[in-house]
């Protein structure tokens, strides 16, 4: 089964006749993914790749029932287009716009609090069980059906560590990119307690990165889980005090380091790979057992 | 995006917090022009980004015109961390009667602003916590509320604080409460906030952090952002939006995502190499981007090679291969280049870097291998 | 706070929206000197609070100067429910190509403002409703995001509105949510919005509610508050901060708190008498504002009698007949006054009447039944 | 019992020391209420009436467990006291302050939504249980220990109602004033909820008057209740689109009339008393049956 999504999931896409939004839904419908409308204002009534196309998303919503929804636009109206499917309270909506304000997601993380609804990202690569269904901008083919979970802060990462697994026959239930940001909608503990409730899931990736105390949480609560997980923190030679790419990966006042957390995992007893390589072998030595 | 001390305290008195009269030199002339229209004692002042400058004697104190020449060129191209001093303020000294800490803060952990005083300024806010726990107030702000006067009297109770100084020290906080907002900043602190001779307060050290992710709704900052940074290149890399810091390595770095990267730059030095940067593409660089990218880690002239790792999402592999071979004129150097390209659009991407005859690697450990054989032969 | 057409579109060409060219006149003489910058066919509106001007008649069309004058001598003095029409708005009449409703108001049963548009305007919200409810959209606005740009698209597109009138529309919608939030205000309503020749937008009709508890950080809107008083009493009463409001009778009545004073008319009127107005001293009233209160509705000429009718809670029984007490010079006139004092203090407040010969009643009911058998013998 | 508060309930009192506040905290005190500490800004460590003064809610919240609030402070700092009572989830809040913007109360209303306290008022007279505690402004005197309950949008008419029970012997459990204001804590509704549950209380009194749709609502609730219930609404005679005296009370647009309001109680069964003086006698024949 995976977590939060599934062949049957039907998925809206915000931005679908962007550059990136159409390129992404074609590659989404080319993956099995259940696309059935897309929204532009100023585009209703339009169809691209046959799907139809939507002013505003309370449109769609009426034309038919949204499980999730997929966010492309550019970061200055993102707060716009989360609060839109918000309203419409769509379950999950995952966001893979880059670079909004931290003033807005500050606003969106208020907003959730009061909803049911999951927000996945933003600057992410969005969510994927292998073979079913993917909304996200990950490259499909580098996935294979199976029983590891993964939950990524990082995107090219995270399809660095899927093409090892896939090459070594560890084939994946869900991957999940939190997105890199240092607010994002749902960190590494919530989609921990995800897995932990699935059945198709025997044991999570975490791919970490420096900044932030996200890792330190999930590896606390780790202690106590029967979820087996193995994790991987990038960026052990980064020099504190520089903000490595964006703006959540970040060592500052000495905080956020790599090496702190990977201390936390192993006092939780939860496996630490140093090196991207040597994550098939330790995988298969912790389901061994 | 961090601001030097002098550009922080630009702010604050722009806003309408006091600051020691003073001046920002990069040469002996001006820094003794500078002087000139001081009173001695003055404090010089390294301005670079990394904290305890104290501790590291990056920040002196000179009673006379000699003892600041000699200071100054003492202090000018000093190294600190990764930074080179080229940047010097000069201030007056001031009279302390007491030195507090203030800052606004956003929490990660819980999406919102934190507001922390406390009566202890002075030293770095980690050793208050460790020292004075209990001389440390913390109040968070409400996402959509904001400060409110309560929490503020919160804080003037809490440690008794004489009437004469509550409205200052109000009128402070709601300043800073309003840098937050204007500005977006991320963090604005002051420490020491110093309360001098005549009862009022000084800001004698600054720290402020801006969101640049919302610099599309203050483009008056746009320009403190090219200022703000340091080195050159970074500057440079600022300009065209690439995510560039320099390290002091040999071996230039260029990926896509933060994550690869810094895990391209891990990889590199497991494998006995040294990086000279760590450049960040982004998410759908575009060829023209691509080149650029190149362009610019040349410019750093200890570079003996280039690591060149992608792994496509959002980005095409083929849009990357366009960009490298249109940059092909300034690679044709003896430098020599190892690439790596996988994700999407992958295939047309390798075959386009063939017909150009250049021949891709499979994996980022063959890179990173392959990278330091050839710089290190 | 209600204010009158005239002063409701003022705010909205203070703020970018474009009205009729016109002027207010008071006299004839006025209204030929405003006419003659204008270009005729004019509209003269008089400036009354009440709805329904047009099917009242309190709306002409005048095509040259004589039927201006005949219309603007017709609608002078004109009595329209409690109002008496002296001020009549003068303006340019406009070619309609189609006229929209917008209105932004504060909704009290969720405590949010709530945006309201139609296609089918110029005519009342409630005909709208009933005739053409497809034709209303509404958008409630987050308390604290305040209206989203969404919401917008989901008005222009449910619409189908055209592309050209996309931008000015929108453009009107942010400038009455600006207007809500610098005036504070309860309500503002543009109907009709009139789409004119040019493709563009005209606001012919205008309302705006203040809340007048936020004046207090308004200081510029309390001009405004005694300007937007038809009445000169309730002018005055304004001036004092005291709830006047004038009605039709000869009952003088004042009390404490609006259910009490609401009360004091509905057993008035049961007991077949009239009251002259409505008068609430508000909460805790001082012996001062008890004189001033009735001083101001003894400057109502019609007034036969007085009732005044206190149930102290924060409100002093003892303040009140001090305050009775020192108006009692004026109060020395033929006019009778039926005293009912209850409540905090009452003891102390009863002895200070009697000492100064006051003689008051235990009960409303009481009180009504005297003051009517005392106006009407 | 009565609802809200009872002999045991421990009240702050935030401006204890202003004109209003001392005023009637000594009043409160004569009542029986258990004031056990007050707040005014720079008066801490001073004492009224024996009471300590702390110079904050959190200082006073830490002195002692405070159960109840009732504020006096002026309507430009109503916002501010009310939030800082919020933050210390006092759980029953009293805002006497009359004139407070509606915007404060728009704000007041949505941080109330997301915690467990109840706010009374604004402008209100505030709650009495007859003979145990008064956490209001009401004269105590007039009241006595019974079986019925009042709801009231008006502080001096609820006196008179009250004096006219207490005259004719029926006595009260808990008397309510809701306030007059456009906006306020807690409504007809909610409290007609309370009394319900509460086994003391027989019959309820509401209060209304022209305004707003609240008596409607309560209206709708108590056709399908098996509360007994009494209405009174003033302001039949008032003239529409005038407001008399406070922003709660005006017919604006058709809407908020008497005559709407009676109505709605009659077709729910709920007796209508047209004079305050009926309201004895329709009592005694509710209660025989």
């Amino acid at each position: 089964m995976g977590i939060l999504i599934t062949k049957e999931t039907k998925v809206l896409v915000q931005g679908i006749t962007g550059k990136e939004g159409s390129f992404h839904a074609q590659s989404m419908l080319k993956y099995g993914t259940k696309i059935i409308a897309g929204v532009t204002p100023n585009k209703g009534g339009e169809k691209i790749f046959g799907i139809p196309v939507f002013n505003t998303v309370m449109e769609a919503c009426l034309f038919a029932k949204v499980d999730a929804s997929i966010i492309f636009v550019p970061a200055y109206s993102a707060l716009q287009a989360i609060l839109e499917a918000l309203e419409r309270e769509i379950k999950l909506i995952v966001c893979i716009t880059e670079g909004i304000p931290l003033l807005d997601m500050i606003k969106i993380k208020e907003k959730l609090k009061q909803s049911k609804s999951i927000l996945i990202g933003p600057n992410c690569p969005g969510v994927i069980t292998a073979g079913e269904s993917k909304i996200g901008i990950m490259p499909g083919d580098i996935f294979q059906k199976g029983n590891i979970g993964i939950i990524s802060r990082s995107g090219t990462l995270t399809y660095e560590v899927v093409s090892l697994l896939s090459k070594n026959s560890l084939g994946q239930s869900t991957c999940v990119g939190i997105g890199g940001d240092p607010l994002i909608g749902t960190s590494f503990l919530e989609v921990i307690k995800l897995f932990e409730k699935d059945s198709q899931t025997d044991l999570v990736v975490l791919i970490g990165e420096i900044g932030g105390t996200q890792e330190e949480e999930a590896a606390e609560y780790l202690a106590s889980s029967n979820l087996k997980a193995l994790a991987f923190i990038a960026g052990a030679t980064a020099p504190a005090g520089k903000r490595m790419g964006h703006a959540g990966a970040i060592i500052s006042q000495g905080k956020g380091k790599a090496e702190s957390k990977i201390e936390a995992f192993k006092r939780s007893k939860v496996a630490v790979a140093r090196n991207l390589i040597e994550i098939p072998d330790l995988i298969k030595k912790l389901t061994k057992n | 995006m961090f601001l030097l001390e002098y550009l922080a305290k630009g702010i604050l008195r722009k806003s309408g917090i006091s600051i020691s009269k003073g001046g920002l030199a990069e040469k002996l002339n001006q820094a003794q022009n500078i002087a000139q229209k001081l009173k001695f004692p003055l404090i010089l002042k390294a301005q670079v980004l990394s904290g305890g400058r104290g501790k590291l004697g990056a920040i002196k104190k000179a009673d006379n015109l000699i003892l600041l020449k000699e200071e100054f060129s003492a202090l000018l191209g000093m190294k600190l961390a990764d930074e080179t001093v080229n940047k010097i303020l000069i201030e007056e000294a001031q009279n302390i009667l007491q030195e507090f800490y203030l800052s606004i803060v956003l929490d990660r952990v819980c999406a919102k602003y934190c507001l922390i005083f406390s009566p202890s300024g002075g030293m770095e806010i980690e050793e208050i916590a460790e020292k004075f726990p209990k001389n440390l107030f913390k109040v968070y702000l409400d996402p959509f509320l904001g400060l409110q006067d309560y929490q503020i009297n919160q804080i003037i109770f809490n440690f008794h604080l004489p009437n004469q100084i509550q409205k200052p020290l109000r009128k402070i906080i709601l300043t800073l409460n309003q840098i937050i907002k204007d500005y977006e900043a991320v963090l604005v602190e002051i420490n020491p906030l110093a309360l001098i001779k005549n009862g009022s307060f000084m800001a004698l050290d600054a720290k402020i952090d801006l969101d640049e992710n919302a610099f599309f709704r203050h483009s008056e900052l746009l320009k403190l952002k090219i200022k703000a940074e340091s080195d050159k290149l970074e500057r440079k890399a600022r300009e065209k939006n690439l995510a560039y810091v320099k390290l002091n390595g040999d071996i230039g770095i260029i990926g896509n995502g933060a994550g690869l990267v810094m895990a391209t730059l891990d990889a590199v030095n497991m494998a006995g190499g040294h990086p000279a940067n760590f450049l960040d593409l982004g998410g759908g660089a575009k060829e023209d981007l691509v080149k650029e990218a190149l362009e610019l880690i040349l410019k750093d002239r200890k570079i003996k090679g280039i690591f060149f790792n992608i792994f496509g999402g959002i980005t095409r592999c083929d849009e990357v291969a366009r960009g490298i071979i249109k940059a092909s004129g300034i690679l044709k150097m003896k430098k020599p280049i190892v690439i790596r390209l996988s994700g999407t659009n992958e295939s047309l991407g390798k075959e386009l870097l063939k017909e150009a005859h250049f021949y891709p690697v499979d994996t980022m450990f063959e890179g990173a291998k392959k990278i330091v054989e050839l710089v290190n032969c």
